[in-house]
């Protein structure tokens, strides 16, 4: 593939993102409700298809890939807030700028953007492992996908496969961030629901860039 | 659950709508979006500009607290959701006369990271900003990390404090000072009956048993810290008293101000019967009630529960609480 | 259904103890029962009384519209049910200042016989006593029968004018009449989703669909006039609306007062939303809102629904609407 | 039995009316419920214990049955209000002007007494037969009461009997007094609460009497 595509291969990411997260709405919310406010369906969902709809509107051909990744920070911050926005979108701002001066989105590309949007969340909320947050999720798949980033047709699988069992390890994590921290120990049995939407993420990644990331 | 609403995913912004329509003498949009509400008669030069702001389901915090002698601006998010950074900023701007201005909101991992982010942006702009969290809710952690627990019903009083020294003149050191005395002063502890629902699943957010009761519960439809045996209103209202005496140092001869507060559904007549046991607690050691407030003053959308909130009065806070203001939900003087 | 309560059958007498300690600047018991409360700064020589009153479970109706400028005694009944004569002759005689008393109420049975036989002993004691029934609610029969309807949230504009009409020295004569005018001004329409519940029972008075809503409800808990298929926001405020302009003269020019009243566990959420289309309605007509109340102002213990009154000012209304009045629930100026 | 007994013989009726209704509480507060505001078992049954714990205190020795009467009347007024406060206050004042001037409380004497409460409450509520009201029960009993004034035996059983068809057939009525006249047709199908707590009174009064008529 080429370099110029790069903007619209994001846009598609984040369409596919968007679709994602309308689909599994229901059950973040329900996660949520468990040990939150009940709104993240609501809210990934809200923000992601602010994204997808800027995106739309927007002249893909004249943008590069790091400005498409800003359009979507502003825009997912603007839409949401939370504490999702600021995190979301220090993330994509974080991995736009890592973009500025770098080569095509080919495997290395996508694994150094994977990378630096799990640092820019981690920057932005001063989390770690083990916190129960998102990061359970965000972390293990980045590691996963540098793991295997000799092999471009891995990458992505190994990468949701890492983030899924991150989030599903959450199940047995005391929340030591967020709302969640609040309940202390009975937060103890539920998975965390931005670890969840950060596996929706990673999987609609995985179908962007499985198969474009050969080349 | 059954509510008046159209689009659910429209419900802030027809809010906003009725608000801005209903209150035009108190406030209006600081541009195109209402999301940014202004005080008509509020920002002034040399005057320092209080910002509030939160999540929406609080009606009628937190717009209903801008007006004349109370906040500047409010920056208003989704349901349950920090306003993102560019209505902050926009408030930040809208309050600023040039004396700096102060940020006052419920300490919650989603608000600080925006307002924050806000204040970042504020500051490269040349305003100075400072901010006070809300940590009133004594039931979501223990003592000893006052800063880490929660801003619930009790930021009532906070702003209230807030919007009384900025409207005084203090300088901005002043005004942080006095707010985070009233913010360390204030206690609240919340207990739920029902949960509430959000317009989008309308579904109660959890349940709660026929017998039981959520114990320290906040404004979000979060779940509490306990799960409880209901008990009758004398009772309620005892654990909670006894929880903030616990805490407050307050002794005969003190003078306090009490807030009963309704979650959302439940209605005034019980409200007051709570209020009678605060009273007759109050009155046993000795304090005395300054001034309280019975009624729908910080809600979690239809939340069937109340707050109480007791601010430890000084001779300065006294003086600010009854300091005159003219805002939607609270008029004094 | 859970509810913050001690002894149900001491409701009312608990509810007022809290209420009596928590609004002592601006009332106080008549006697040593707390059925009877005097404004204590209503009554005064030569000022006609204006004595007001109902069942409880509509907190802050009644007593929350005792004090200077509007109600000068308040009689409470128990929970749905009309105060007895006693409570309403000391309210009667507390209110006099020799020059008449006005008793202003809504139109139920039980409400009517008390007050008239309240009435004659005050008029044997050699107090003029005046009575204005409130007959708002449009629902509750025909155009022709305005008579016979029963007053609902809209007493909260004829109180508001009665309060005025008597603070300003009119006679009684003039205050009969200005009172009598507000409320053949005044058109109320309430809708509930779900009914509220009895202190006594805990459980819901009657079952309302999922997909239904009770059109035309009063403030007791009584079913409405017509069970519907339950619609958004707008449409609802539309019917509501519509009926209201069939009644009222209003055109292009006049000017209204608008109140959209939760009737208990309704949040204000959901109020402005309804408002949103009442005044987008309003406006489309050039019918201009005056004023505005929005919230809990006459509620039917925790019902949820909401109902929308409409006054239809002239230049002696707007006036008194305007006219200062310091209470619990409603300060103007 | 003896005159000085009648202010007793009241007080027994007041008390077993008061236990009748508390047992009934539930039941009027369905009835009531179904088209009325839900406090009518409440309001009766807080109002008869009212005059029962008042009669308890009360010297009944030195009380005519007047007295007890007028005694019953304001106090039920007091304890209630509501729209059965002035009603049966009303009635019970009636009742007592009419004990004044008359003979002990035989038989003739506790016709006169039930035709005096119906009328009381006649007057007071402007109300007649077929409005659906508590007068549905209420009137048919003094009727069937006066017809059987001959056979003292009979009165009490003919009066209730009277009065429960009469409150039964409140169900085929559309109200047309009190809170359920705003009903219109929906009243339909449900008995007046009003009229099924006047049949409780008319037993508790049957039980009562029914042996003290013989004399
Ligand atoms: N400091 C943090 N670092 C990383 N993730 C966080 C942090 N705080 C919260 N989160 C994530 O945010 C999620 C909640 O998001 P959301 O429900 O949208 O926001 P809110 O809690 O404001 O309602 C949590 O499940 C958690 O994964
Ligand atoms: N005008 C009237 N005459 C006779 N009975 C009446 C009248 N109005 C109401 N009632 C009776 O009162 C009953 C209702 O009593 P209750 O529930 O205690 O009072 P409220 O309607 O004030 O709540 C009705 O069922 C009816 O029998
Ligand atoms: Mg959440
Ligand atoms: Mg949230
Ligand atoms: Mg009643
Ligand atoms: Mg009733």
């Amino acid at each position: 593939m080429v370099h110029g595509n790069d903007a619209r291969l994001l846009s598609r990411m984040f369409n596919k993102i968007s679709d994602a997260m309308a689909k599994e709405k229901d059950y973040l919310t329900e996660l949520d409700e468990a040990i939150g406010d009940a709104d993240h369906g609501i809210t990934m969902s809200l923000g992601f298809s602010a994204v997808a709809s800027e995106l739309s509107r927007s002249d893909l051909d004249s943008m590069t890939a790091a400005e498409v990744m800003a359009a979507a920070a502003t825009t997912f911050l603007d839409a949401v807030g939370a504490s999702t926005g600021p995190l979301y979108a220090t993330g994509f701002l974080h991995a736009s700028d890592r973009m500025n001066a770098h080569r095509p989105l080919d495997a290395a590309g996508q694994v150094a953007m994977l990378r630096a949007i799990t640092t820019g969340i981690q920057q932005r909320g001063k989390g770690m492992r083990g916190d129960k947050t998102m990061l359970d999720a965000w972390m293990p798949a980045a590691d996963a996908a540098e793991a295997r980033s000799g092999e471009p047709g891995h990458i992505w699988s190994s990468a949701c496969e890492a983030g899924a069992l991150g989030a599903k390890a959450t199940q047995s994590m005391i929340a030591l961030r967020g709302r969640a921290a609040r309940l202390g120990e009975r937060s103890l049995g539920h998975i965390d629901p931005g670890a969840a939407s950060a596996v929706v993420i990673l999987k609609a990644m995985r179908e962007t860039f499985d198969g474009t990331a050969s080349g | 659950v059954k509510k008046f609403l159209n689009d659910p995913d429209h419900v802030v912004e027809e809010m906003l709508e009725g608000v801005v329509r209903a209150h035009q003498k108190h406030l209006m949009p600081a541009g195109k979006s209402n999301r940014a509400l202004i005080a008509r008669e509020g920002p002034r030069p040399g005057k320092v500009g209080l910002v509030i702001g939160g999540g929406s389901g609080h009606e009628p915090c937190f717009l209903g607290y801008v007006g004349k002698g109370l906040a500047d601006a409010v920056a208003v998010g989704n349901v349950f959701s920090s306003p993102p950074p560019m209505p902050i900023l926009h408030c930040a701007r809208a309050a600023s006369g040039d004396a700096g201005v102060l940020f006052v909101y419920g300490n919650y991992a989603g608000d600080v990271m925006n307002f924050e982010m806000a204040a970042e942006m504020a500051e490269a702009e040349g305003i100075a900003v400072r901010t006070v969290l809300t940590t009133d809710d004594v039931a979501s952690s223990s003592m000893e990390d006052r800063d880490g627990r929660r801003g619930v019903a009790g930021n009532f009083f906070t702003f209230k404090i807030a919007g009384a020294a900025c409207d005084r003149g203090h300088s901005l050191d002043a005004c942080e000072a006095l707010t985070r005395k009233a913010n360390s002063r204030t206690f609240t502890l919340g207990v739920a009956l029902e949960a509430g629902s959000m317009p989008q699943t309308r579904r109660p957010s959890f349940e709660i048993g026929e017998d039981e009761m959520e114990f320290g519960i906040g404004i979000h439809g979060e779940r509490g810290v306990s799960r409880e045996k209901i008990e009758n209103a004398d009772a309620i209202a005892d654990k909670i008293i006894d929880r903030i005496f616990h805490e407050m140092g307050a002794v005969a001869g003190s003078r306090v101000a009490v807030l009963i507060n309704s979650f959302g559904a439940t209605p005034l007549m019980e409200l007051y019967i709570l209020f009678r046991r605060v009273e007759q607690r109050l009155k046993a050691k000795g304090i005395e009630i300054e001034a309280n407030w019975i009624g729908h003053y910080c809600t979690s959308l239809d939340m069937v529960g109340a707050s109480i909130s007791i601010l430890h009065l000084d001779d300065d806070l006294t003086t600010l609480l009854h300091h005159p203001c003219d805002t939607a939900a609270l008029k004094i003087g």
